[in-house]
């Protein structure tokens, strides 16, 4: 870290300051955990215009060049600027595939011409982005995808379907992995990469209501749609290569990420003050031998999670599986993160069949709901069977 | 006596006969799609599937003759609600059969007009919550001009109830007030947002509301527990039956869904986790039937207690690990509300919750084996 | 049933009575709890004396014919003397593979002097029988024995080695499973199944010792081992069918089983009772809400198993997947016991930590071994994960 | 405060060198055939490597300079005893290390002659339990003429010890009496039979003794309770270290067996709760090496009490779970004595019980993180 010490700390110390004046009062309706929960209208509204309030105070996007919206700054006031965010609770960044996929990607390899049509609409919320990896028929196989992409003139004409596209009936732009080359002889080869427009006859996007009852993906259907040639990124079959950089931009500012919250971190603390007021037995809930073991339980995943993070720095103590702590994490806290959710369920006694749009369940029905949403984690990004397997195989070296 | 103790199981013709016409029916009447298509409506049910099941007589099944009933006793009523809860068909059946226990064990003999009524399609509904704890004694009581005071909360199917059984405390013993919609003002019944859709429940405010009668006595506590403990039975059954066809949803598409060149349920932390569903189905599906054969018209013995208790606590484990591992075994297919795991999925939460949720029932379990010795 | 139901009660009540005046004083040592486990001279002494008992009382065998030391009785009566001797607790009838599968073998399908001359060793005790099914290498896939048997004569050449040999070191016969022909288009084929003595050069037994720290089986060497060829059962070839027809006896009379306990049935009230002196925090550890939650799991486990033999026999109640209850059942009741038994260690407190052996320790130990014996049952037979494979594929019908 | 609280580790250069030698220590001195042959020898260990052992220092790592200790904290005695846990070793480091800090912190900068005894070598034991339960007050006491009255169980290492600390209530507070060898004639020391065979412990008569010493006084209630955490973190420590090569052991297995003509360790069922032992091992780990970093030789503060407390938790469900499954996954090979399997499964059953078993801690866990707010 170059920023030196005492400028962050004050830095720091102007964050806490503005979120305490501008913290967004309880627009009456639940808000987003995560950006693949942006499923109303009203809810669009109101992370559009926290983003651009967070923006334009200077928080976000502080790494990125100032001729293009960004601060110009040190990644590590980002990093500030993010942990103050999560500590003071505010909503996320809603612009989370411009922010942390496309806009690090433009910014490492894009034209001068890209970044200064895309970067400042990322940050701003103006420009939403979204993102066309995946297909129905193939889950995460993404070397397989079958979109197909064929250049006539100064245009290509693509043809295919992508599955949860986020916020793909609101985005503006695509980043788009599609077939330019049927006959390659490596199949990763024949793929090509886009920043594409969604306003463009021939796109249409059918919402996917998920099982929560709330929408926030959408299933994206090509049919003949032209895009402009100039929005190819790199060559024709970069693709494969352009979108494995991309995934691997971390949330993190110092990986070129804009920053902001991309996700509501709910912790085992959250459940704990919530079962408060909560009665069993005509006692306090959280007086129940067995409910009080089973949280005990779950605060040591959640911390041993936390100290797992900690001890994989500390070389001497990640010897003999070394992979272990970083390639499980995705795995333990999604799990220990859809088993919490459940218990929090249960935990409440009869209110817990109530749900969002209840006026007297726990919290506005925030744990049911999240409690549905967290399969998105258990199944997005390989599931966690696969995750599994990759342990299983990378780490413990058995056999596949 | 040992602690496994009685491990009776008897069904009868009649009830094997009820079980294949209440399928039957199920998949004629209440195909998915027509389940599907009530979730989101007000009333969360179609009435004319309800008017049928009245005159197939499933409204009458455990009520007396003298009412109208059949009489066949609160055990036949369970293959009906397996044969729901696999169809994941809502409707009040549950609580206006749990209500015309509740008043034939209450008030025995009396209100029979009230039976009858219910007997043909009338719906009724007990009102016993006043929170989220099953454990805790009632508060709504009478006023000193014999008005009520309280407010109930998830009542079953206040949307549609013609008579309430409101739960209340008279001189520090449970009591009950019947109500007649009519002297409810709509105004009162506050819709709840259930998480499995194909329920209705609603705040009732009663206050100010003076009871069409109440019925006082030494009848109304042991009524209370062998309802409460019907009820459990009930859910049980149901969600013996969702997790049942929950089970065959998943299995389904383990054997046609195919990843990286395989299908699915060829891999065995797919396929061992069904064998564990399957084997959780069955413990259910014993425990119902097992209690089925041990509830009666008079009041409800140790082995009955034990047996509903058992089946609660069983099937709604089993409900929520088959609804948590079928949302999660179809994958993105699986995150979306068009399929069916949802449904499953919601309505364990529910079920999780009915009549006490499995840790109610196993601390009443563990006073019952463990304390009597 | 064709046994007057007067008669059978007046018999249960002899037996009960009988019982009652000749249970065994306890021997100072543990006894089998399975006819795998008799590991010590003692514990055999102790279990032969009173089998002989038994046999001599009239209540083993009672369903085999008079000539050959049975009571030439209805089946139903030797139920009842099983159910009385299962109701007082008293040793088991430990000579298990001669009574539950060499004899019933002998009696179907075996010769005038095989009947002769092995039925009653069997039935008195006098000869132990084990069996020659598994083999080092191949586990329990029995269809791919090596074990070779070549004809010389009027003798058969023995070489290989079997595994698991149940009482190998005190066996006078074995129930053998050997390839005589390897060149059989179907493997099953090759097979030959002999009533083979034990008490011959070339036969060698070594003693397995088990994670228990005790004995009951061995391994059984066979080097040039000669063998009479009179000891062949049926026609050479016929090995796999009278090794399938073997493993269908069961151990009910009705099946041709002699009868007598062949297991000490361990069940939830054994352990129920066992921690009533036991405390935890300076209380009862029965008062304990965690140890009281899962002690109900277990009855419940142990209940639903009851329950679904019962649920199996009503045909209404067993549609769906009718084969889940009996293909399940070996599966669930072994995974309970191991899990109860592991349960009942740690409800000892520090006591747990306490083996056979030790003066203090809880039941003589009993618990610790018996956790550690109940691997026998979800390894051998097929391993749980085995079981489980068939149920998905033969219940459910999932794809292999 | 969150609830995960503090998540400090640190590990410091002299703590990773302890670790590399005594890693290194087991590996040369202590290979499994060694540590096998003792299981069943009346001392249970090697006197020999014993010797080694107090010449690297071991005995001495955590006790003062004054009394010829390095002075490292009872943090840095950790990673040995990890080191200790994979190789399966046994010997009195254990008793002797909890002794040392027991008799410091009682009576701090007296008995420096027993301290200094210990450091080179002396074995030293405490005798705790009078039963089963870890929760249970002392019983032991004085007799008016100042001899002991009371019998201890399961006191570690009796066998070989020099000294003796036992535990018992004086005027209602927790004691010491520091008792040596001599003063027990050896009838007094009845052998037990232990699961773990690396291990030894004894019933130990005291009644009649006059102690050498009687330590009372306001400091040893806190010192009894800081030394039962550090018991459950050095315990913990071990168990980590004994999950850790139990995973290994089965790997191995997983990798070079084949049945039905594949290697067992493709087949998920075996594969997936491996990778759940390893994540469980991690978490033993992280939290060892974290209660290894809050321990110091002042009073342990609360996070450090959780921090010991959850060590031990984790550490034992994961070694059960390990042990189990190592047995399982082995097969028939696993049910036998030759099989290292039988190592880890016995050790894990007595790490359970040993400074009490996981519920134990999550029930005073319980008190510390829900109580406090």
């Amino acid at each position: 870290m170059t920023a030196p010490q005492n400028e962050l700390d004050a830095f720091r110390a102007d964050v806490s300051a503005w979120l305490r004046d501008n913290r967004p009062a309880d627009p009456g309706f639940l808000l987003p955990q995560t950006f693949m929960e942006v499923g109303s209208d009203e809810q669009l509204d109101f992370l559009r215009e926290w983003q651009y309030k967070v923006w334009s105070a200077g928080y976000l996007g502080l790494a990125w060049p100032k001729a293009y919206g960004g601060g110009g700054m040190d990644p590590a006031f980002q990093s500030v600027a993010d942990q103050e965010m999560r500590r003071a609770g505010v909503p996320i960044c809603f612009n989370v595939i411009g922010l942390g996929w496309a806009g690090p990607l433009i910014n490492d390899i894009g034209t001068e011409e890209e970044k200064a049509k895309y970067l400042k609409g990322i940050l701003s919320g103006e420009d939403i982005w979204c993102q066309g990896f995946s297909e129905p028929d193939h889950g995460s196989d993404l070397g397989n995808a079958q979109t197909r992409a064929v250049r006539e003139g100064d245009e290509y004409v693509v043809n295919g379907t992508k599955i949860w596209t986020t916020m793909g009936n609101y985005a503006k732009y695509m980043i788009l992995l599609v077939r330019t080359d049927p006959e390659a002889q490596r199949k990763y080869d024949g793929l090509s990469f886009f920043l594409a427009p969604m306003a463009v006859p021939g796109v249409e996007t059918r919402p996917i209501r998920k099982l929560t009852g709330e929408y926030g993906f959408t299933e994206t259907f090509f049919t003949d749609a032209r895009i402009p040639a100039e929005c190819l990124m790199g060559e024709e079959g970069d693709g494969w290569k352009i979108a494995m950089k991309t995934l691997q931009y971390e949330r993190g500012a110092e990986a070129g990420a804009a920053g902001g919250l991309a996700f509501v971190r709910i912790v085992i603390d959250d459940l704990v003050a919530g079962l408060a007021g909560v009665r069993r037995d005509g006692a306090p809930v959280l007086e129940d031998p067995l409910l009080r073991d089973q949280l005990v339980r779950l605060v040591m995943e959640e911390k041993a999670i936390a100290l797992g993070d900690r001890r994989a720095a500390i070389a001497p103590l990640a010897t003999d599986y070394p992979l272990s702590l970083p390639l499980s994490h995705k795995l333990r806290w999604t799990e220990h993160t859809r088993r919490m959710r459940q218990f929090a369920i249960n935990a409440q006694g009869a209110d817990g069949a109530r749900y969002v749009g209840d006026d007297d369940a726990l919290a506005g029905g925030f744990w049911q709901r999240a409690y549905l949403n967290s399969f998105s984690a258990t199944i997005g990004g390989g599931t966690s069977q696969v995750q599994a397997n990759i342990i299983a195989e990378h780490v413990l070296g058995l056999p596949k | 006596m040992s602690l496994t103790g009685n491990t009776r199981i008897a069904f009868s013709e009649e009830q094997a006969m009820l079980l294949d016409v209440a399928r039957e029916f199920c998949r004629a009447k209440a195909p998915r799609e027509i389940v599907r298509a009530q979730l989101e409506t007000p009333r969360g049910y179609d009435p004319d599937t309800w008017q049928a099941m009245v005159e197939l007589g499933w409204t009458a099944i455990a009520l007396p003759e003298s009412a109208g009933g059949s009489a066949l006793g609160p055990g036949s009523v369970v293959p009906v609600f397996e044969a729901m809860g696999r169809a994941m068909l809502g409707t009040p059946l549950l609580s206006t059969t749990l209500a015309g226990q509740l008043l034939g064990r209450a008030a025995p003999g009396m209100h029979e007009e009230v039976l009858a009524d219910i007997a043909t399609g009338a719906v009724a509904t007990i009102a016993a919550l006043e929170g989220g704890d099953w454990g805790a004694a009632p508060q709504c009581h009478l006023d000193d001009d014999g008005r009520l005071v309280g407010s109930k909360r998830l009542v079953g199917d206040a949307h549609v109830a013609a008579y309430f059984l409101v739960v209340l405390a008279v001189e520090e013993a449970p009591a009950l007030a019947l109500l007649r919609r009519e002297q409810l003002d709509p105004s009162r019944i506050r819709e709840s947002e259930l998480i499995d859709q194909t329920r209705r429940a609603a705040t009732v405010d009663v206050t100010g509301v003076e009871p069409l009668a109440l019925i006082v006595g030494p009848a109304v506590a042991p009524a209370l527990r062998d309802v409460e403990l019907l009820g459990a039975l009930y859910v049980a059954a149901e969600a013996a039956g969702s997790a049942a066809a929950c089970l065959d949803t998943t299995v389904d598409y383990l054997k046609t869904r195919k990843q990286f060149g395989k299908l699915i349920g060829s891999y065995q932390a797919l396929k061992h986790p069904a064998v564990e569903i399957l084997c959780e189905v069955d413990s259910s599906r014993s425990f119902v039937y097992h209690g089925a054969t041990l509830v009666g018209d008079g009041a409800l013995d140790r082995d009955a207690e034990i047996a509903c208790r058992m089946a609660k606590a069983q099937a709604t484990e089993t409900l929520c690990y088959a609804g948590d591992r079928a949302v999660q075994f179809h994958g993105g297919m699986g995150f979306t509300y068009e399929c069916d795991a949802q449904l499953y999925i919601r309505r364990a939460q529910w079920v999780q919750q009915q009549y006490g949720d499995a840790q109610h029932h196993r601390k009443r379990l563990a006073g019952l084996l463990l304390d009597a010795a």
